[in-house]
């Protein structure tokens, strides 16, 4: 995938405990790990090797217990189940301000009676950083995060929402951590200004080595930024590996459709061949390769993978439909085929031609080894 | 100043400051909200407060002994007050420093009772409290006087410590014994208002200053403390003026071993008959206690502590 | 508008449900009673406006002849309606009863009913009758007994009595080299007292040991102790003194109806109501202080003591005691003296 | 979390809050002793028992009146004094406004003012307007002084209380008085609770400007000094015994009440 | 632009004021409005026409007064100058409910002490709707935003982020006013479900023909949302038009760099040449238009315009570089291409092969007509 491999290829396509090829401990090791509220599970028996240095980021719906996650490694929560180990030694039962780790809140947890300057400067003070060079980091760190010098006497309830997430953010770095968890730190910032942060953190954490793990709500931030991905749902830990991993192998339907949008067909095995029990009559499909043993599966194609057509033999699935919407999504297209009751998604940049035939019937296809065949 | 300049100045100020009143949901009607919600509380306090507040500075500056208040102007009571012959600001000084010490040992007593009320207890909490609340259904005089029977000889310290051959202490009758009793009277003053204080507290500052690396004594100074200050400081003042006014503990318990200013003022109304004397003594001890409180509120200035949040 | 309501100003006692609840219940009225523990904190109660409120007001004997009718705070009463009740009274109070009448005898001011001497209580197991007896007042000036003695607070009374322990025969105006005695006695005896406090404290000192004697008190402040089984403790008069000899002070109570625009007509009713044998009887023996009355001369009253409750009231020395007594009067020089005490009384810490 | 040290010192904590709550309910109890002991005095052991006192109490046509007027008093204080401290609160931490600054400060004068005193002025204040004492006036007398405390316990609620709530309430289309009862009042719920326990308490038990502002009329504690005075008997710790009896029964029983019906509720 | 020109184009390139070819009252209108706090002035003489039933969307930096300016319009904060107009009627001063608006805050204000039901009950409680019905629309909504129905008497503060986000959303779809205003109301939520509630936004958009005005940090989600998007900064309303114009006719730089990834060049007029000052040495520039009078220029060029050359004639500007980072975004992949100083960002559908030399040194260019021309 040319010069950018070497750069997203640098973690591996990781599974849980299946670092075993790489010769450094592990930074945060979880094994079994759940988590209960009363008689809900809201972690569920998870095993993860978080590496030294890596930028990991946990992405899944909401409620799935991401947040919970974080806080039993920051050491704010306990686990129920299961052993977390830093660097080998156990720390199930360590305080959070005796681990190297530190953690921004979703709500952000800004201490509402001191200024934007002493927020900053809490972690330094803990330390015992004597006040000048405290007050030195402290603007240091405002630069950082793009907020004025002037912010440092600021009232920090008077920031808006964005201002206030910064301020979190440089109080982290504050403290300085081995590993840093975020939690969604972004998700209140504009468009640009997440960029630019996004840069930030990652440079950050290139200069750095520092280890850190990130829970995001957007895919493009966790696309971008990350060494691995891990996906939850509902408490499990349903796929860890590389962004492209993530993206072009999903393990299932679930993550398939939650790491981007998908078009989904699902499919029986019969005489054989995989045969769409979508359309009116089934339709015979050209996979990649058939699933072992399993009598049905589903077929993932993504958008930009789904072809407009000149001729039936241009692909080797072919569907004839009729656009029915087009979004600009920026710097791509997105338009919607209907084909009977069954809508494709295809997605081009927005720089190329869509060789369609005006508001008419229009041919859309994708090649075999294009779809990726998943778990029904 | 009068409680008709009172209620216009404040009106008229309230309506200039209408343009900033913009975060309220109530506010279109002529007043801003804040007036208008203060406005009944205003004019309660004008004829219930403000008018036998008058009363009494009127009999400040009356002759002595006399009951011609408005018809007669002198300072002699405040003189006489002040003549080093007259021991009356042994009784001041013996309130007052009763009740700084009272205050201090409430802050100790109650602080770690409010901290597991809000972070310890759990579902015990509200029991806990109640439990607190009880003993404030029976009047202070018979809770003291209970007090005298634990510790008088023959009383149940003593005949319980009789039954292993020792006997009680004679702790009875002395400025310390005062103390004590001013501390239990008080305590739930502190208490309740220190509990709500710690309350508002959030829990994930504390965890975050936790994850930092904030030490115990950090977390408690940098957090805990600012952010609960409020409360306790509520708490503070109420138990400082009801201990400087207080009188039943040096009676009941304390035998008069020390007399508190309350006492010289009711002796004045009472055995003196000397009603200016005892409205001036009462005017002093507003102004002390007044200005002690208000200087300390001024420099803790709650809406700040707070952040308006 | 007031025909069935009542209310009451006095010393405790006429307070209690026993003397009340079967008059509330006889005229189906509302009658309420706050007692004090001053006679001139219950005066200014009158003078600051309160005359509208209470229909009848019980003090002890000067107030009514010497204040408060000049004052116009009271009115006087039908002659012809309570005359008659002083006969059947113990003989010192047969008409016409100076503390009863005004100035100039002409006019019934009020019923007496309670009355007793007031000087000092000792635990006799400490010190005996006779040795109190005799030393007197002295007995306050002697350093062995500091911290050993109480001190009742009723400060009009301590005046008096600090007057007598000083030497000073306290009914009189005195000299600036008097008064300095005065001061110098209050320091000594305030500073030697182990405590100041009500009756039930000193009467539970006494008991517990933490005193031997306390100084203003007498069969009313030490019958309920000595009715509670407790006869070694037993109030004193002492055999002489500065006032022409005589060393106790007695009082005797006066009840007269408030000059009330709206006067109850209860309150006369209330007045000829605690003249009644049995209802005097238990004015005597009423919830708290128990003393002897007026009406005990009537033997239908009398009768009603049973032998306990004459022990209570030291009925065996009743009469000398009194005897011993000057009656309570206004002090001259009390305003002054008062000062002076509360000054010593501070600078006992 | 260190587990060992947190856990250490929650006992801590847990051990000196029972021995503070043992040391409050020691007075109680040795009053309990007293009243239930024959003799008028007090001495330990107790050396005969008896239910005499109780009996008198609760025979006493008098105390019933008094209890009933205490009663009385109170719980108007306190409804009047929740309503005139709520929206005082809200004017003492809620709003912004030009006179807020000085009015924080007034407020607080009465507090300051010592009790005995403020009953004597306004004593004389009544008399002055023609106005005779009795309980009524002595409800204003408490008023003035039990006002300002609850709005000071109030307003510690609201600093805590955030606009949005309101502003999104009267976004929502809900009325003023709707905001009031679904949304600040049940934010401010605890605020008000310890508001109304306050004034309850304060009122019941107060003294000093009953006594002086009741007039005729008799509250439990001026009763209860008049006894203690002149006239002790163990009524005195046998009235006290009952009451904290009484308010325990009634704060549990409406505990319980209040606990059934929010579990209905939830259901 | 085919079939979805029409979808896209319905609400045109507006511009504050602009709307007079269109023949509806806008529903609401803001006139030189301004909102002062003290001396800091948030909002700063803003004019804009809000049509009936149009998606507006604000974007802006943090702190530029998006909140404030929607807080005035829904009656919570009154303007220090100007007039806000609705179908006609000044309503300055008309209190917030009773104006047919209704806000979704950005910190929700949801009532802690009530239930999900309860909350969402709330505004047609307000209108003194019956139990039942309540109940019965309660759940509904609730159905609508993807909550179990058992959460009807869960406690709201014991919900995650993204469902305390969805119960606000019910909430206000229960009061059912005229407009509606959003402030981020999907930021915490996960990507599935972002897209998911997007769609059921503009569907219920279409269905309702309810004036929506909405703010977000998702580019994505102002671009596939609104009719128009409005640009703000410092308080200013810097551009306002339909999705398409605001991407594609940026009016400056700011817009350019604010909605999506973009290369800009500096450049200046020499000889009725433009000329990049950006190179070591000064390059000429093919450009599609100049313009009028102005010596200084920005050249616009989105990542998705330049392309990969195979020869120096494929396109009509020219640069050669070399590839040093390579992410995807997902559908997409960026590269980023080292020239001199300068770094350039191309970007292409995952799909498309990328005709480069491996890490060697690989051309790249852009055609005249797909660069924009903005103010410097
Ligand atoms: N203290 C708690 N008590 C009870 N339930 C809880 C508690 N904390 C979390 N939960 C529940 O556990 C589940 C997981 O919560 P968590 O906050 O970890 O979710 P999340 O993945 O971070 O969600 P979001 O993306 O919305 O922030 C949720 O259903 C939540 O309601
Ligand atoms: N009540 C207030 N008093 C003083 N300044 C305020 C107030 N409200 C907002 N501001 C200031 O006004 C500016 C605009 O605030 P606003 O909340 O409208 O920004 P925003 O565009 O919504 O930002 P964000 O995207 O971060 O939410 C900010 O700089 C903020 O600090
Ligand atoms: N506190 C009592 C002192 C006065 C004694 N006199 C009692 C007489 C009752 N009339
Ligand atoms: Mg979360
Ligand atoms: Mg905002």
């Amino acid at each position: 995938m040319g010069a950018g491999q070497s750069e997203t290829a640098r973690a591996g396509g990781g599974r849980p405990g299946e670092g075993a090829d790489r010769p450094a401990l592990p930074v945060l090791q979880l094994v079994g790990v759940s988590k209960r509220f009363d008689d809900f599970t809201a972690v569920d028996d998870i095993s993860l090797d978080i590496r030294e240095g890596e930028f990991l980021t946990i992405v899944g719906p909401s409620g799935s217990g991401k947040t919970t996650l974080l806080r039993m490694l920051a050491g704010l929560e306990q686990p129920s189940e299961g052993n977390i180990t830093l660097r080998g030694t156990l720390i199930n039962d360590l305080p959070a301000r005796r681990r190297p780790t530190c953690l921004v809140f979703q709500s952000l947890a800004l201490f509402p009676h001191m200024t934007v300057g002493r927020n900053i400067e809490f972690p330094l003070k803990a330390k015992g950083v004597s006040a000048a060079e405290r007050k030195a980091r402290a603007l240091e760190l405002l630069r950082m995060v793009r907020l004025p010098e002037a912010y440092y006497g600021k009232n920090v309830m008077t920031c808006s929402g964005g201002e206030r997430q910064r301020v979190a953010l440089a109080r982290a770095f504050a403290y300085d951590p081995d590993v840093l968890f975020f939690d969604e730190p972004l998700s209140a910032l504009d468009y640009k200004l997440k960029k630019l942060l996004e840069k930030e953190l990652k440079d950050l954490h290139k200069e750095t080595g520092k280890t850190f793990v990130y829970i995001t709500h957007s895919l493009e931030e966790a696309m971008v930024m990350s060494d691995r991905i891990g996906v939850m749902r509902a408490g499990k830990l349903v796929q860890v590996g590389s962004p492209d991993a993530i993206y072009g192998q999903p393990q299932n339907r679930f993550v398939a459709e939650f790491v981007g949008e998908v078009n989904v067909i699902g499919v029986t095995l019969s005489n054989g061949a995989w045969l769409s029990q979508e359309t009116a009559e089934p339709v015979r499909l050209v996979l990649p390769q058939t699933m072992a043993g399993a009598e049905r599966a589903a077929v993932v194609i993504r958008p930009e993978y789904m072809k407009f057509l000149a001729a039936p033999g241009d692909a080797d699935n072919v569907v004839s439909g009729r656009v029915y919407n087009e979004y600009s999504l920026g710097s791509r297209i997105q338009y919607q085929v209907r084909a009977g009751e069954r809508v494709f998604l295809i997605e081009m940049s927005r720089s190329q031609i869509r060789p369609g035939t005006g508001d008419g019937e229009v041919l859309i296809g994708w090649n075999a080894e294009d779809a990726i065949v998943v778990e029904a | 100043m009068s409680d008709a300049t009172l209620g216009t100045s404040s009106t008229v100020r309230e309506k200039q400051g209408k343009e900033r009143q913009g975060r309220s949901a109530l506010r279109h009607l002529s007043l801003p909200a804040g007036a208008r919600c203060a406005s009944p509380i205003l004019l309660f306090m004008a004829l219930g407060f403000l008018a036998p507040l008058l009363t009494v500075i009127g009999f400040a500056f009356a002759e002595p002994r006399s009951f011609a208040v408005f018809e007669s102007f002198t300072l002699r009571n405040f003189a006489e007050i002040f003549n080093p012959a007259d021991t009356v600001w042994m009784s001041f000084a013996w309130s007052l420093a009763l009740a700084l010490l009272t205050v201090a040992a409430l802050l100790l007593i109650c602080y770690p009772i409010a901290y597991g009320l809000v972070r310890v207890f759990g579902r015990w909490s509200s029991l806990v409290s109640i439990a607190f609340v009880f003993p404030l259904f029976i009047s202070e005089n018979v809770r003291l006087y209970g007090w005298t029977l634990f510790f008088i000889n023959h009383g149940v310290l003593d005949g319980l410590l009789a039954g292993i051959g020792l006997s009680g202490p004679n702790v009875l009758f002395t400025p310390e014994i005062t103390l004590f009793g001013m501390i239990y009277t008080y305590l739930p003053f502190m208490l309740f208002p220190m509990t709500l204080g710690l309350s508002m507290v959030p829990g994930d500052l504390i965890e975050a200053a936790r994850d930092f690396g904030a030490g115990r004594l950090m977390i408690w100074r940098e957090i805990e403390l600012p952010l609960a200050m409020p409360g306790i400081l509520i708490g503070a003042l109420l138990t400082f003026v009801l201990a400087a006014g207080a009188v039943a503990e040096a009676k009941i318990l304390g035998g008069q071993s020390v007399i508190m200013i309350s006492h010289d003022i009711e002796n004045a109304f009472t055995y003196s008959q000397n009603w200016p004397r005892g409205a001036a003594l009462a005017v002093l001890l507003m102004i002390v206690i007044g200005g002690l409180s208000m200087a300390v509120m001024a420099r803790l200035d709650l809406d700040r502590i707070l952040g308006r949040r | 508008a007031r025909e069935k309501e009542l209310n009451i100003l006095c010393w405790e006692g006429y307070n209690s449900a026993q003397v009340l609840d079967p008059f509330r219940e006889k005229e189906g009225a509302t009658v309420k009673a706050e007692s004090l523990t001053n006679d001139p904190t219950m005066i200014n109660r009158l003078r600051s406006g309160e005359s509208k409120v209470w229909d009848l007001i019980n003090v002890n004997n000067p107030w009514a002849r010497k204040i408060m009718y000049p004052e116009k705070l009271i009115k006087p009463l039908p002659k012809d309606e309570f005359m008659p009740y002083f006969d059947k009274m113990l003989e010192q109070f047969h008409p016409p009863y100076k503390w009863a009448m005004s100035d100039d005898g002409s006019e019934l001011l009020g019923m007496t009913q309670r009355f007793g001497p007031y000087s000092y209580v000792v635990n006799t197991d400490k010190i005996s009758r006779k040795t109190a007896e005799e030393t007197g007042w002295d007995l306050f000036n002697d350093e062995s007994l500091a911290g050993k003695y109480g001190i009742l607070e009723s400060d009009d009374w301590n005046v008096f009595n600090i007057f007598l322990v000083a030497g000073l025969d306290p009914f009189k105006e005195h000299s600036p080299e008097e008064m300095k005695a005065f001061e110098d006695t209050a320091l000594k005896v305030f500073k030697g007292a182990k405590l100041i406090g009500d009756i039930a404290t000193m009467n539970q000192a006494l008991i517990s040991g933490e005193i031997d004697l306390h100084m203003t008190g007498g069969t009313y402040s030490v019958s309920p102790a000595r009715a509670d089984g407790f006869p070694e403790m037993r109030a004193i008069t002492p055999l002489k003194g500065p006032m022409n000899g005589k060393g106790g002070v007695s009082w005797i109570e006066v009840t007269s109806t408030v000059n009330n625009p709206e006067l109850s007509p209860l309150a006369p009713e209330f007045l000829k109501y605690v003249q009644d044998p049995e209802v005097a009887h238990t004015v005597a023996f009423a919830e708290g202080t128990f003393n002897p009355v007026a009406q005990m001369g009537n033997k239908a009253c009398f009768d009603l003591f049973t032998k306990d409750e004459l022990d209570a009231i030291q009925w065996d020395s009743l009469e000398e005691e009194m005897a011993r007594s000057v009656e309570y009067d206004i002090v001259p020089d009390y305003e002054k003296a008062l000062d002076l005490m509360n000054n010593a009384k501070r600078q006992r810490s | 979390m260190d587990r060992s040290r947190p856990r250490r010192s929650h006992l801590m904590i847990w051990i000196w809050t029972i021995f503070v709550a043992v040391a409050i309910y020691l007075p109680v109890a040795c009053g309990a002793l007293a009243g239930l002991s024959k003799g008028r005095y007090f001495l330990f052991p107790i050396r005969a028992y008896s239910f005499e006192w109780w009996q008198k109490t609760l025979d006493s046509l008098e105390i019933q009146r008094i209890v009933q007027t205490s009663i009385l008093i109170a719980l108007i204080v306190t409804v009047v004094s929740l309503v005139l401290g709520f929206f005082g609160a809200l004017a003492f931490a809620r709003f912004d406004w030009r006179g807020r600054r000085l009015y924080q400060k007034l407020l607080l004068l009465p507090i300051f003012f010592p009790q005995p005193v403020l009953g004597l002025a306004l004593l004389l204040w009544f008399n002055t307007l023609g106005i005779q004492p009795s309980w009524h006036t002595a409800i204003v007398a408490h008023l003035v002084w039990i006002v300002p405390v609850v709005t000071l316990v109030i307003a510690i609620q609201v600093y805590g209380f955030d606009p949005a709530m309101e502003e999104a309430a009267a976004d929502l289309g809900a009325g003023r008085w709707m905001i009031l009862r679904d949304v600040t009042l049940p934010i401010l719920w605890p605020g008000i609770w310890s508001g109304a326990l306050f004034a309850f308490l304060l009122s019941w038990g107060n003294f000093p400007l009953s006594l002086y502002t009741a007039g005729a009329d008799s509250t439990i504690p001026k009763w209860l000094y008049s006894k203690m005075v002149a006239g002790y008997t163990p009524m005195v710790p046998a009235l006290g015994t009952m009451s904290t009896l009484a308010a325990a029964t009634l704060l549990l029983a409406g505990g319980a009440i209040a606990g059934f019906v929010k579990a209905r509720r939830a259901r």
